[in-house]
C-alpha cells in the first residue's frame, strides 16, 4: 500500500545520523522532525535564522516574533541560536547543514530539481531552496511519486524551470525510495506491498531494477 | 549629532518616489509595521522594495501592493499574496526573485564595501542567465553584485539613542544586513531606551550603521502561520 | 554526540605535522593560549598558521616559532616578535602578509561557502600582484579568495555544551570567523556551561559550526601594551 | 617653531565634525582622541573590534580582553559596541566610517602612501592600513615632514613598497598642512613661525604656494 505523508516522513527519518544538523522544507519535511530515532542527537535548522528548534507551541503561547521558514509559530530547545539570514546562509553554503530535506514539482534522472515556478501560472519564488540546492552535499526530495495529473514526477529530463541542477541525491515518494547515480534513478525500496511494476510505470526517468527490491520497513 | 526622530514621519522625511528602499523582515515577522504604514500615507510611488518577502493583501508590504506604490520588487519568495501575484503576472509589477541566500548576503556585501562575489546558489538556472560563471573547487559558481538602498528600514526589539540595535528571536532574519546597507538607514523600535542600556558585548547592530531612530507607535506583529499543538 | 572534551589533549586530537591551522585573536588579546601551549607539547611541526599576529617571542605563537614549529605564517601584522623577524628576513619562514579586513573577510568566505570575493583592499601594492584586477563603480577592486583550515581554534568566554560560544569584549576579533571556518573547529573557554544557560537571542558563534569544546585550564591573559591614565 | 606630536594632533582634530565616526592609526594618530572641540559628539572606531572607545583605565582596572588596535588597554563609553573582524572591516570598506587619520613613512604628490614595509629590513605587516587607505574617502596623514635622515617624506614618488595609491587627501605634519589634489601637495598652513622657504626646502614633491599662507591657529 502507498504512504501517507506521515510514512514519507518516517522513512526520511530513517536516514538521519547522530549529530546532524539538518534543513527541512515547508511540507513533508516539516514532518520528519516528529520521527527522529530515538537516542539520536539531531538539530533543526530553520534558514531564517534559527537553529535548536522545538515543538510548535501550546496555544495561547505563539510568539510572533519566533516562527520557522515556512512562517509558522514555533518554539525552541535548550541550546538553540538565533542568527541573521546571511549567518544562516553561510551555515547552509558552507556545508555545516548535513542533511537538506525539501519538495519538488519535478526531479530529473540526472538530480535536477525544480520546485519554484511554472510560467504563466505560479510563480511563489524560490525562497531559501537554491542556496539550500546548490550547496547541501546531501539532499533528499519528499514527494508524491506523479502529480494531480497523473504525470510521473520523475522524469528524463525537467520541463519547469529549474531550482538546481544534479543535485538530489535520495528521493522518499509514497511508492519508493530511490537514488540517483549516473543519470538514472536506482530502485532502492518499494513501499509495503507496493509492486516493482507500479513503480516502473509511475516512473518517466531511466530506471534501474536491483534483482530484489526490498520492502521498507517503517 | 541626534539619531532620535521623534515620530515616523520624521524617520522617513526624505524618501520620495522613484527611490530603493530596503525592508527588513521575513514574511510578517520583524517588518517595520509602523514605518510601512507611514509610507502608505505618504503616498511615494514607483518604488524599487528590496525585501525577502512582500507581505499579504491587507498587511505589510501588501498595503503598498494595494496602492500601485511599487514598481519593482526584489525579493525571494512571494508566496501567500494574491494581489502581488496578479500585478506580477499581468506585467504591472516588475520582479527580481533572488535566491534568499544571496539576497542576504548581496545586502551584507552592499554594506560591507564588497562589489561582488561568487555563490553556487543559482547556477544552471533562470537566477544565472548573464551573469559571469566561474570554476571553483571543480564546481560552477556564479557572480552577484552587491545591493544598496537609498533608504534602509528596519525593525528591532530595543535600540539605544547611538543607534546600536537589538533584535529578539527569529524577528532579526535581514534586519542586520540592510542595516548596514542603506544609504540612510532608519530603526524602528520596539522600545528605545538611553546609551549605556545595552550590554555593549550583544549588540547586534553597532549603531554606526544606524542614522535615525524612533519608537513605533503600534506594533500588531501579526502572525501569518499560527501553529499550535494541543495541551 | 558530544561535542565535550575533557582537555585540551582531547581537543587537539588528530591534529598532524604539515597541517593549516587558524587561530583567534589579536595581538594576545583572545587567543586560544592553552591549545598553543599544548601545540608545542605535541610537537607537531611545519605548520601553516593563519592568524592576524604572530604573538610575541615568549607567548602566544611566539612559541610555535621559537620551537621552528611553524613553516608558514599567514598574518595581517607581524610587529612586536623579534625571533619572528629573524625567521622571515633570513628565509626561514614563509611569510604571507594579506590586508586586516580581507583576512577577516577571506576566513569568513572560507565559511560561509564564498569561493571569492571582490575587495579594494590592497590594489595597486604587493597584495595585488598576480590577482584578478576589476573595476566597480569607477575604483579598482581585486579578487580574493576564500581561507579554510584543517583545524580552526578559537577562544570564548564562555561556551555550552552544544558548542554555542560568546565572547567578551574585543578579544572577540577573529574568533567568530575562523570558527566559520575550520573543517574541525576547536572552541577553548574559560567558562563551560549546561546547554540553554546562554540566552539564544544572544549568541556570537552558533553551536553548528563548532565540533569540539573544552574548559582551558589556566588562562594568564597576557597584556601586551598596559596602557593606565592617572587617578 | 615646528609642532610638536600633540601639536600635530590638536591640527587634526580640528578637521573633525559633529556625528562623524573616526579611525585613529597607531602612534600620533592616538592622541586625536584628546583634543575633541568642545559641543562635537564623534566616536572613535578601532579595527580590532569596537566602537566608542572611552580613556585609558585607571591603574588596576586594565582589563586583557578590552584593547584597541595598537594593543594598548582601553575604556569604552556608554552605548559603545563590539563586533568581529569581519564586521569591523565591513563598515571601513562600507564607509561607515567618515574619516582615518594613520601615519606614513612616505607620501607622494599623487597621494600615494607607504607605511607597511622596509625591503629586507623591517616587516611589520599592513595590518588594518590598507583596507582602510583603499576605502576611505577622507584620509589624513599625520607625520613628520622628513625622516630620521633628514630625507623629506613627501615625495614625488614613493620608494618603499606602497600601502595605497591615490588616496590620501590631506598631511598634517610638524611644519604644515597640505591637500593633496591635481598631483600636487597643496600648502595650506603653516605652523607657527614656521617660513614657507622651510617647508619648500623639505617637500620634494611638487608643492603648491598660495599667496599667502596662514599659520595654523591651535
Amino acid at each position: 500500500m502507498a504512504l501517507d505523508k506521515i510514512g514519507i516522513a518516517k522513512r526520511i527519518a530513517q536516514e538521519l545520523r547522530d549529530g546532524w544538523y539538518v534543513n527541512l522544507g515547508i511540507g513533508i519535511p516539516t514532518l520528519v522532525a516528529n520521527y527522529v530515532p530515538e537516542g539520536l542527537s539531531v538539530e533543526f535548522q530553520s534558514e531564517n535564522g534559527v537553529l535548536g528548534m522545538g515543538p510548535f507551541p501550546f496555544d495561547g503561547e505563539e510568539d510572533a516574533d519566533l516562527i520557522n521558514a515556512g512562517k509558522q509559530t514555533i518554539t525552541v530547545k535548550s541550546g538553540a541560536a538565533f542568527f541573521d539570514s546571511a549567518t544562516s546562509f553561510a551555515m547552509i553554503r558552507g556545508k555545516h547543514v548535513q542533511l537538506t530535506v525539501l519538495g519538488a514539482m519535478e526531479v530529473s534522472e540526472n538530480g535536477d530539481i525544480a520546485n519554484w515556478k511554472i510560467p504563466g501560472k505560479m510563480v511563489k519564488g524560490m525562497g531559501g531552496a537554491m542556496d539550500l540546492v546548490a550547496s547541501a552535499e546531501n539532499i533528499i526530495v519528499a514527494m508524491m511519486h506523479s502529480n494531480k495529473a497523473g504525470e510521473s514526477k520523475l522524469l528524463k529530463t525537467c520541463s519547469l524551470p529549474l531550482t538546481g541542477v544534479a543535485c538530489v541525491k535520495k528521493i522518499v515518494t509514497e511508492l519508493a525510495v530511490l537514488e540517483i547515480k549516473n543519470g538514472s534513478f536506482h530502485l532502492l525500496e518499494r513501499a509495503p506491498g507496493v509492486s516493482v511494476e507500479e513503480i516502473v510505470a509511475k516512473t518517466e526517468g531511466a530506471l534501474v531494477i536491483p534483482k530484489s527490491v526490498p520492502e521498507m520497513v517503517l | 549629532m541626534n539619531k532620535v526622530v521623534p515620530n515616523v514621519g520624521g524617520a522617513l522625511k526624505g524618501i520620495k518616489s522613484g527611490m530603493t528602499l530596503m525592508l527588513g523582515g521575513f514574511g510578517l515577522c520583524g517588518i517595520p509595521e509602523n514605518a510601512i504604514k507611514e509610507l502608505v500615507k505618504m503616498g511615494v510611488r514607483d518604488l524599487t522594495c528590496i525585501s525577502n518577502n512582500a507581505g499579504v493583501d491587507d498587511y505589510g508590504l501588501g498595503l503598498l501592493l494595494q496602492g500601485r506604490q511599487i514598481k519593482k520588487m526584489i525579493s525571494s519568495y512571494v508566496g501567500e499574496n494574491d494581489e502581488f501575484e496578479r500585478q506580477m503576472l499581468s506585467g504591472e509589477l516588475e520582479v527580481d526573485l533572488i535566491p534568499q541566500g544571496s539576497l542576504a548576503e548581496r545586502c551584507r556585501a552592499g554594506g560591507a564595501g564588497i562589489p561582488a562575489f561568487f555563490t553556487p546558489a543559482g547556477f544552471g538556472t533562470e537566477v544565472a542567465e548573464g551573469k559571469e560563471v566561474r570554476m571553483f573547487n571543480n564546481k560552477p559558481h556564479i557572480l552577484e553584485h552587491a545591493l544598496t538602498a537609498d533608504f534602509a528600514i528596519v525593525k528591532a526589539w530595543k535600540g539605544d539613542t547611538e543607534g546600536n540595535l537589538i533584535y529578539k528571536a527569529t524577528a532579526m532574519n535581514f534586519n542586520p544586513m540592510m542595516a548596514m546597507a542603506g544609504k540612510i538607514t532608519v530603526a524602528e523600535v520596539e522600545e528605545l531606551v538611553p546609551a549605556g542600556t545595552l550590554d555593549p558585548n550583544f549588540i547586534h547592530t553597532p549603531g554606526i550603521f544606524v542614522q535615525r531612530i524612533f519608537q513605533g507607535e503600534v506594533f500588531e506583529k501579526r502572525i501569518e502561520q499560527r501553529t499550535v499543538r494541543t495541551r
